[in-house]
């Protein structure tokens, strides 16, 4: 659009607002609070804008035209002696269905969780600037075309989050924080080598006509940019694109997280802040699927192919095994925990469809769990802040005692159950339909419908436990129903969970044009690349 | 009126309930009196679906009415070309009969629930909620296709879960509402998977699309076992919804809910949905298909009848002469009797309805008794309730002269036919003993509530007759079990307005080779499709119905009377100790009074199974993934205590190089450093062979 | 004979600055012996005027010192941009780190022998800048234990706490040890060449068949000498122990310059020693001695056991000494890559090094100066007590793992880079796990200083204006060349130019 | 039989063996200093053979020389270092100095 | 010429058996002596090897200068007769194996390789050689030398001097 670089500022705007606020003194606790929501409002309204600008038939996925707020310039480029070759690093941002969804996705959860840590006294300073940090972070991650730039986003998150888990958790906070980072950086680690690996094998030419290696992703998906010997060459007949696609994978695979590499997950989460748990679910853990669906696929289609059972089968597992587990939970937090284990399990099957709607669920999902999640844990958030502690069996009848909480908690469980007319319910019933095309992975697909009904069955305990029956007398005068501020955290979530459960294609619109296109690609792609590429 | 308008008419129709919803939810705290728009709204829906039915059945008698509206676009999917998903209406005449039906029960249990629900705190959201159980309902009645048939079909299941644990204080009451949604969800399990089917192959989830491409041949994975499947799976969602054997185990606990939801939702209307479901998918069944249907509605009747024979509690008992019915609606269908099957459901929401609404008043003057062993009597303090009650119970007891006698008979004709054309005469057996068991202990009810002595003094000198709002609807839901409104001829259902013109057996699409031959008529080419033919069966079947008609007018007749006089001899005149016939049959007296142990059994193999496979889990994710995938640390510290103690005791004593190779091995490099520096040097002396032999030239 | 003494000289016109300075500094010290506050600034002169002249050297390449016997013209120097990119290096560590040891309380304490530490750290600097530009077996054995001499000394030259006094005693055995060691197998490389020029060495190589063995075995010995500066596993056991022993200031030089040192010794040594060819930047190495299998060897272990070794280590000084090790390890791997653009990894990483780890220790420094400990247990809460120091500390400790955005992750970044460019993909991997091993006990630190709660109240830290300027002239590099690094990379491409036949 | 170089080497590799096994074994840091004195010696044997019997000019007897002056002092600064040694600890017994480690 | 090999199996021999004694013996001044010993032999060598020169400089520097140090050491920091003096360190037979392992290995390369030598007539007299290219070509070397000996003595100096409380 008009030369505004508007994804760049969507993505920085936070560092201008950490800055803003390192130099604000401790003491202006509620200034810095002000400041980081208009911080993330801004943010709001620029997705807005982006929203409204969206060209809705343009693909984006492996051609640079068609991608939207294009922002290319050269970062790095270091014209070196013959042998090393140029090095060159693009600043390329661009949006297209596929990273708009998150986009719209990241600003909103920011918008709540900065709500929602309204309540957080301890050094707010340090606590806000992390935060913002932490938002840039994982802006970039959803807008970066280079790989190289990504994989700085990608790092850049962790920090923040282990210290906002580490400093503001809960008992076992050190515990988690470190688990945490030592499980992502495991992942990212590999990651970093596929990325040189890739950055070795394929090169494209500049418009000065010299040939170089390069970061770019959308070049590093046209087959015909590799060279004939680089080691993830597809050209190459001994080349190592099997290994490499499961490194990068199970760099993605830790973030998701997929089993049986999720146990950070309910550490993390039962260890931090609300407002930080609601990021975590609502927007962190859909990088890795994100991840896989920019990069893993369109550069390893072949092997995508070759693997897309598994991917469906481990979907699968953390489906029925999330759910399981779940269901056998004590603390309200972590059962919310494992229930996204398990929700994340239908954005891999719908992956592993590689049908357009089952990719189409599955990023609907990924959204529809980031806004779903976050309202569940801020419900969680809500009662802790109150009884401050998470025992679901330590309460019962609070429906009469917090109505209009019990509202909207209804609301968010039958969302997550995938009542119908609720946004969970398009996706689940999308990626069903896509994964039960494909012939391989029906039956794992009727296995996974299980998961419904377990979802189903420790949503409903849980509501029976904690709303239903006798109410617990201990906490007569704690439990008082939502405040304004929850309100303010609530109703938003609650109308766009409504919403786009009653009109999805408002939503599924903006992804149709890339999914089709990333479709597309895959299928002429999958049978391994020729010379001709296309 | 034209298309458009009946469409329009049917939206507003389907909207007003939700609108209602709305309001009374949000502000029903500020105007507590809100609750009376509800029940405005519902009369007009009423209204509404009177004049859509006259209108489709005046003028579009044999054609649908149909509306549809592109949901979600996919665009031009790759190498499958455009892929959207549409929503829409199809108004035919079981819509419109269907949509008579529902609104008329719901606005009746409105103005009953008035009275009954007086004195309740959340009188207000009850009224709601019977507003979105009513939108729901309506939409699962008027959609075109199966997504929106499954869409309104988990929402009836939510309203439902809400209204039976809508005293959710009680313990027994959320627990039914978790067991309803549950159990229901296991149905709808099989029913998603028979919709995944269909779209699968189809891209598409509209009936009509569907069944022309079955019709012209394209089955499902092209080959007739995937049909099979695909109807049963489908069905599965009717077997979770009707309560049919073996998920019926919700409906009797779904009683927890007040006696006028159960009246409207467990009697008359959700229920039957099922029923309603299999009707819109009989055409695509296969003869293997129907057997299984049919099969599982005699099955289910039969087991649900046994259990109602010994139930003290008046709604379970009721409960289980509904699950009872059903199953005869199922098996009805199974049998091709689709016209009888309608019929009865049809026939089956009044006087159910009524005998709900009926067993409702008993219990609001007995206070909250819903133990007939506490009754007797009552037919002089409430003899409105009473002879309303009693009407109903002829018909369900298929006495001539109800509408009960009518649908009933025509069912069980249907299933003497199939027995005499498919040799599977086990079933009309079934069909007749459970008549036989119904009028038994429908009586064995009216005569322990009604007739004798009051049973508990205290409680009869309180009870009373109920208001008027309450007694109307009972008044007009028993007027409607007479046979008039049915047909002019009160001994022969074929007569009546339903089968002969209204409703009538759709052409069967499914390959002759895989259908029973009698379902196809070889007059008509199968080929065109139309639902609305004239009666398409094939003329043996017409012949059968013929021979059987009479044959099962005079047995179902005998069998009736027979179990009324059973009930009267046994009750009334106490001719018979029924203590003593369940003390010769003590086992099948228990069992049958334990509903047969099958609740006792799921908690223990299916429920119990599944909490305890997440304990494992979860034990094992906590413990050995965990334990696994952290474990790096643990082994850590393990290989540097093992090498610690090694160091301590073998080093020393030894060559210190084998500290080092230790120290390597153990990652516990803590032990080589000693700091005495002439160890040190010996150490590189050591290494220095060490490279030396590694990379020297050996 | 004499002709050409000069222009010889006018090469190396760094080193003879710096020894100017040496006896400068000896006669101020003899002349203000009441006041010793400027001698720091007269070294720093004498410092930044070599730091002039060694850029301006940047791209001369020659020989210098020609020793006609060996008729022929190489030199006992070799003056090439790659040995002035390391000189530059030097130069930068010591100015920094003279600026370091004007804050540190250890030396202040002992301010009356200021004059001999300052005289010995120019001792050092000068060992180190012959060691870096030594083509002649002799040349680098005097240089080496011109560096070693003065280290010794300085590891105790506060004689405040038995520690240092120990570490100076250990690293004298040690060292003394370890050079005579080197020392003998420099005469068996006499021995089988009949000279000590690197040049005629190579030349003999390449020539006449050598007997393999005496060949393989006076290599290891020598580079038991070069492990030792490099402290390279398994000849780094002194390391932790003189680290933490010495005083901070004196720490950090070793981990940083003589390290330099070090490796520019090493690569130089067997570049210009065993190089046969050079086919477009890698190197083919003569038969007989595995060069690559051999430092992969010394490298994964290296940086294995300093990751793990570090681990369990409660001393952040002794922490650091153990995470230089390990850098060590990294280091050698761009080595043993044998390719220019290894060592172009490992020329970067030395400036990032340089960076991050003087940060570090000054950091350390700092907060040992108030709360007179190192450690790990005395740091909790530190982070809020001086939030600046806290987060530059963490700034420093993520690059030194090697996240982005920082320097370290560039400086990493490259090091994989040439691996995988080699193929040397199970290497890389092996790499990778350890940086991630790093990160617990870097964040350890962290923890410390931010989350684990302190049983006694918190100290206050008052960090003077001069220290922020020093750290911020850290931190600003490490932050920018992080996100923008092609100066960085320029400038190392530039000076990769080693003198060989 | 005719004295050759290896008469020589023999000698040289005895005298460094004898010196790194001092420098291992001693307790006191002074006999440690004089194994060091050995090993520097041996090595300056070699030197010298190498240089007479490779004819090798005379530079080999100039490296001897550089090593010997190097070795005076390394000597002094040594000694400067175990009487601070001493000072602190009150004995020169290097086995006994060992509070930094692990 | 058979006295030159008796002479050099004489001196050999003084070096080698001082050498043991200095490792081994239970007094520190013995040791010490014995060492004088050994120098003596080593410059002896060093005659024979034709390094007159350096024969001297090694009396004059070790003899006259090291050891005069090392006993200084002796003296200020031992109580003569101290009887412990195998180093606690660790047991000796671990010593006594890897030191003999490498010394085998030291031994057998030594002796088993095939020396490079080249046609060269060396000088006869070779102090004037060895001054010349001491201010000639290793001029270098000789400043630096003379730096190190500076910075030894002041780091000497240093450490040792005591410091005023």
């Amino acid at each position: 659009m008009n030369g505004i670089p508007i994804l760049s500022l969507i993505t920085f705007l936070p560092v201008i607002g950490m800055i803003l606020i390192l130099f604000m003194p401790s003491k202006m606790a509620r200034e810095i609070k002000i400041t980081s929501l208009i911080i993330t409002f801004l943010q709001i309204i620029l997705a807005a804008i982006l929203l409204s600008n969206f060209n809705y038939s343009a693909g984006g996925i492996y051609e640079a035209s068609s991608f939207q707020f294009v922002e290319k310039f050269q970062w790095i480029k270091i014209t070196g002696l013959s042998w090393i070759g140029t090095v060159k690093v693009d600043y390329f941002l661009g949006a297209d269905g596929i990273s708009l969804p998150m986009l719209l996705l990241t600003a909103l959860v920011s918008f709540i969780a900065v709500i929602s840590s309204w309540s957080i006294n301890k050094s707010v300073k340090g606590f806000f600037a992390l935060f913002l940090l932490l938002d840039t972070g994982m802006m970039g991650v959803f807008v970066a075309l280079d790989f190289f730039l990504f994989y700085v986003f990608w790092e850049l998150m962790l920090l923040p989050m282990y210290f906002l888990i580490g400093i503001w958790g809960g008992p076992r906070k050190e515990y988690a924080a470190i688990k945490f980072f030592i499980y992502t950086l495991f992942g990212s680690v590999f990651m970093l080598l596929v990325m040189i690996a890739l950055y070795f094998s394929a090169s494209e030419t500049l418009a000065d006509g010299t040939t170089v290696f390069t970061f770019n992703l959308l070049t590093l998906m046209d087959p015909t940019n590799y060279t004939t010997n680089g080691i993830l060459s597809p050209l190459n007949p001994n080349n190592y694109r099997l290994a490499a696609y499961i490194a990068l994978f199970v760099g993605f695979a830790i973030k998701i997280p997929m089993f049986p590499f999720h146990t950070w997950l309910p550490d993390a989460h039962v260890e931090a802040p609300t407002p930080i748990s609601v990021i975590l679910a609502g927007v962190l853990l859909k990088m890795g699927t994100y991840g896989i669906l920019r990069i893993s696929f369109p550069i390893f289609p072949e092997i995508t192919k070759d693997l897309s059972y598994y991917i469906a089968l481990f979907g699968v597992i953390n489906i029925i095994y999330g759910a399981l587990v779940a269901l056998a939970q004590k603390d309200f937090k972590k059962l919310i925990a494992y229930s996204s284990v398990s929700h994340m399990g239908y954005v891999l099957l719908g992956m592993a469809s590689m049908s357009t709607t089952g990719i189409t669920g599955a990023i609907f999902q990924m959204f529809n769990h980031g806004t779903i999640t976050a309202m569940l844990f801020l419900i969680v958030g809500v009662i802790y802040d109150r009884a401050h502690t998470r025992d679901i069996n330590s309460f019962g009848g609070l429906a009469n005692k917090m109505p209009v909480y019990t509202f909207f908690v209804t609301i968010a469980f039958f969302a997550a159950i995938g009542l119908p007319s609720l946004s969970g319910f398009i996706s689940e019933a999308l990626v069903f339909v896509g994964a039960f095309g494909v012939e391989e992975i029906r039956v794992l697909t009727m296995i996974g419908t299980l998961g419904i009904l377990l979802g189903a069955a420790y949503m409903l305990w849980t509501l029976q436990r904690i709303f239903f029956g006798e109410f617990n007398k201990k906490w007569d005068d704690v439990l008082t129903d939502i405040t304004f501020r929850e309100y303010a955290m609530f109703i938003p979530l609650t109308i766009i969970i409504v919403f786009l459960g009653i009109y999805p294609s408002a939503m599924l619109d903006i992804m149709n044009a890339s999914v089709n296109s990333l479709v597309e690609f895959l299928a002429k792609n999958a049978q391994g690349f020729t010379l001709s590429g296309m | 009126m034209s298309e458009f308008t009946n469409i329009n008419l049917s939206l507003i129709v389907l909207l007003l309930p939700l609108f209602g919803f709305f309001i009374v939810l949000f502000f029903g705290k500020k105007f507590p009196k809100l609750y009376l728009a509800e029940v405005g709204i519902i009369t007009l829906a009423f209204i509404l679906s009177l004049v859509i039915g006259y209108s489709k059945l005046s003028t579009y008698l044999h054609q649908d009415i149909l509306f549809s509206f592109t949901w979600i676009d996919f665009g031009n999917v790759p190498n499958l070309g455009n892929l959207h998903v549409d929503l829409g209406i199809k108004i035919d005449n079981l819509t419109v009969i269907m949509l008579f039906v529902v609104n008329l029960i719901s606005m009746l249990v409105h103005i009953y629930s008035i009275a009954y629900m007086k004195d309740d705190s959340r009188y207000s959201r009850y009224f709601a909620y019977l507003g979105i159980f009513t939108f729901s309902m309506l939409g699962i009645v008027l959609t075109d296709n199966l997504l929106m048939m499954y869409i309104f079909w988990e929402l009836v299941g939510l309203s439902s879960y809400l209204l039976i644990g809508f005293w959710y204080e009680k313990q027994s009451a959320s627990d039914a509402g978790k067991k309803a949604f549950l159990t229901n969800r296991v149905g709808d399990i099989g029913m998603f998977i028979g919709i995944l089917v269909l779209f699968t192959n189809y891209k598409s989830f509209s009936f009509d699309f569907i069944y022309a491409q079955i019709a012209s041949g394209n089955l499902p994975f092209g080959s007739e076992a995937w049909l099979t499947a695909a109807g049963i799976l489908v069905f599965l969602g009717a077997v979770g919804k009707s309560a049919q054997f073996p998920l019926h185990v919700w409906l009797p606990d779904a009683m927890e809910g007040p006696t006028p939801v159960s009246a409207l939702i467990h009697a008359a209307t959700m229920v039957a949905a099922g029923v309603y479901l299999v009707a819109r998918i009989f055409v695509m069944l296969t003869a293997d298909a129907m057997l299984v249907i049919a099969v599982v509605g005699a099955v289910t009747s039969l087991f649900a009848a046994t259990i109602a024979l010994t139930q003290n509690d008046i709604k379970k008992v009721l409960a289980y002469s509904t699950v009872s019915q059903l199953g005869y609606m199922v098996m009805a269908l199974g049998v091709g009797a689709y016209t009888f099957a309608f019929f009865h459901l049809v026939t089956h929401a009044f006087f159910k309805a009524c005998l709900f609404l009926g067993s409702g008043s008993v219990i609001h003057s007995m206070h909250h008794e819903q133990d007939i062993r506490e009754m007797g009597g009552l037919k002089k303090k409430m003899p409105i309730t009473y002879y309303t009650f009693l009407i109903s119970t002829l018909a369900i007891s298929g006495i001539p002269l109800t509408s009960g006698f009518l649908s009933k008979d025509g069912i069980l004709a249907g299933t003497l036919a199939f027995g005499q054309l498919t040799g599977h005469w086990l079933i009309p057996i079934i069909g007749f003993s459970v008549a036989f068991l119904t009028a038994f202990y429908m009586f064995r009810l009216v005569i322990l509530t009604f007739h004798g002595s009051p049973r508990n003094h205290h409680k009869y000198e309180h009870a009373h007759e109920s208001p008027f709002v309450m007694v109307m609807p009972l008044v007009v839901l028993s007027t409607l079990s007479i046979f008039f409104w049915y047909t002019p001829n009160p001994i022969s259902p074929d007569a009546s307005w339903f089968t002969s013109n209204w409703i009538t057996t759709p052409q069967t699409v499914v390959p002759k080779s895989a259908s029973f031959d009698f379902m196809i008529n070889e007059s008509v080419e199968s080929s065109s499709h139309n639902s609305h033919e004239e009666i398409i069966h094939s003329e043996k079947y017409t012949h059968a119905m013929h021979w059987a008609h009479y044959p099962a007018m005079i047995m179902s007749l005998i069998v009736a009377g027979l179990g009324i006089l059973l009930a009267f001899t046994m009750y009334q005149w106490k001719k018979i100790s029924p203590d003593k016939i369940a003390d010769s049959v003590k086992a099948l007296y228990k069992g049958s009074l334990n509903k047969w142990y099958v609740d006792e059994i799921y908690a223990k193999s299916f429920i119990g199974g599944t909490i305890k496979l997440g304990d494992i889990l979860s034990w094992f994710d906590k413990w050995i993934i965990d334990g696994i995938v952290n474990g790096s640390a643990y082994v850590t510290k393990v290989f540097s205590k093992i090498s610690g103690l090694f160091d301590a005791y073998v080093v020393d004593g030894l060559v210190n190089g084998t500290a080092l190779f230790s120290g390597f091995v153990g990652f516990n490099f803590k032990k080589l450093q000693t700091g005495k520096v002439q160890t040190y040097i010996v150490l590189v002396v050591f290494s220095i062979i060490v490279l030396f032999f590694i990379i020297g030239p050996f | 004979m004499f002709e050409n003494l000069l222009t010889d000289i006018s090469l190396i016109l760094p080193e003879v600055i710096v020894s100017v300075t040496l006896l400068l500094l000896v006669l101020v010290d003899l002349i203000f012996n009441k006041d010793k506050s400027i001698i720091p600034f007269v070294g720093l002169i004498g410092l930044f005027f070599a730091l002039y002249f060694a850029i301006n050297g940047l791209n001369i390449n020659s020989t210098a010192f020609v020793v006609s016997a060996a008729n022929n013209d190489y030199g006992l120097l070799t003056i090439d941009s790659f040995g002035s990119y390391f000189k530059v290096i030097i130069l930068i560590t010591s100015i920094l780190i003279i600026l370091f040891a004007k804050n540190s309380l250890e030396i202040k304490n002992v301010s009356e022998r200021s004059g001999e530490f300052y005289t010995l750290i120019f001792g050092m600097i000068l060992g180190m800048m012959f060691m870096i530009s030594a083509s002649d077996l002799i040349m680098i054995y005097l240089s080496v234990e011109l560096l070693s001499l003065s280290s010794y000394v300085l590891a105790g030259f506060t004689k405040l706490r038995d520690r240092d006094t120990e570490a100076s005693l250990k690293y004298l055995v040690y060292g003394a040890a370890s050079s005579g060691i080197m020392l003998f197998g420099i005469s068996i490389i006499y021995g089988l060449t009949g000279n000590t020029n690197l040049f005629i060495i190579n030349d003999v190589f390449k020539s006449t068949s050598i007997n393999v063995l005496a060949y393989t075995f006076s290599i290891i010995l020598i580079f038991t000498g070069i492990g030792f500066k490099i402290s390279a596993v398994p000849f780094h056991f002194w390391t932790p122990d003189v680290y933490e022993g010495a005083p901070i200031s004196v720490t950090a030089f070793l981990s940083v310059a003589s390290k330099a040192a070090g490796f520019a010794l090493l690569i130089r040594f067997f570049k210009t020693t065993f190089l046969l060819k050079e086919v477009s930047g890698s190197w083919i190495l003569l038969e007989g001695f595995d060069w690559q299998s051999f430092l992969i060897i010394i490298s994964i272990l290296t940086m294995t056991l300093g990751n793990f070794a570090a681990l369990w280590q409660d001393n952040v000084k002794r922490m650091l000494a153990y995470s230089s090790i390990a850098h060590a390890g990294y280091m050698l791997l761009g080595i043993a890559v044998l390719s220019d653009q290894g060592l172009l990894a490992v020329m970067i990483y030395f400036l990032v090094y340089l960076l991050m780890n003087i940060g570090a220790f000054y950091i350390v420094m700092v907060i040992s100066n108030q709360i007179n400990s190192e450690n790990l247990n005395d740091y909790n809460k530190l982070g809020y007590a001086s939030p600046f120091l806290g987060v530059s500390l963490t700034v420093f400790l993520i690059s030194l793992t090697g996240l982005p955005p920082t320097a370290g992750f560039i400086s990493k970044l490259y090091i994989f880079i040439s691996l995988i460019d080699a193929n040397m993909i199970f290497v890389a991997v092996i790499a990778v796990l350890n940086s991630v091993v790093s990160l617990y006990y870097y964040i350890r630190i962290l923890k410390h200083m931010f989350i684990n709660e302190s049983e006694n109240e918190v100290p206050q830290l008052k960090v003077a204006a001069n220290e922020i300027v020093f750290i911020l002239i850290l931190l600003v590099p490490t932050l920018v060349l992080g996100i923008y690094f092609s100066p960085l990379v320029d400038f190392a491409q530039n000076c990769l130019a080693i003198l060989v036949n | 039989m005719e004295v050759g170089l290896n008469h020589f080497l023999t000698v040289s590799v005895a005298l460094f063996s004898l010196g790194l096994y001092g420098v291992v074994t001693r307790k006191n840091a002074v006999m440690v200093l004089m194994g060091v004195e050995l090993i520097l010696n041996s090595a300056n044997i070699n030197f010298i053979a190498f240089s007479k019997f490779g004819n090798f000019s005379i530079d080999g007897q100039l490296y001897a020389l550089f090593v010997i002056i190097l070795a005076a002092a390394e000597a002094a600064i040594a000694l400067a270092i175990v009487l601070n040694i001493y000072k602190r600890f009150a004995n020169v017994n290097v086995d006994e100095i060992n509070n930094l480690k692990e | 010429m058979e006295l030159y090999d008796i002479i050099f199996y004489l001196f050999a021999a003084i070096t080698i058996i001082s050498a043991v004694i200095v490792v081994n013996a239970r007094n520190i001044v013995h040791a010490a002596f014995s060492l004088l010993l050994t120098f003596f032999g080593v410059s002896g060598i060093y005659v024979l090897l034709g390094a007159d020169f350096l024969a001297v400089v090694q009396i004059m520097v070790y003899v006259g200068g090291i050891l005069i140090l090392l006993l200084f050491g002796v003296m200020l920091t031992n109580k003569i007769t101290n009887v412990e003096i195998r180093s606690g360190s660790f047991q000796v037979l671990p010593a006594i194996v890897g030191l003999a392992a490498f010394a085998a290995i030291l031994f057998g390369v030594m002796t088993s390789t095939n020396w490079k030598s080249q046609s060269f007539e060396i000088a006869n007299t070779t102090s004037f050689e060895l001054g010349k290219l001491l201010i000639s070509e290793y001029v270098l070397v000789f400043e630096l030398l003379g730096i190190l000996l500076l910075v030894a003595l002041i780091g000497a100096a240093s450490i040792a001097r005591r410091d005023k409380e």
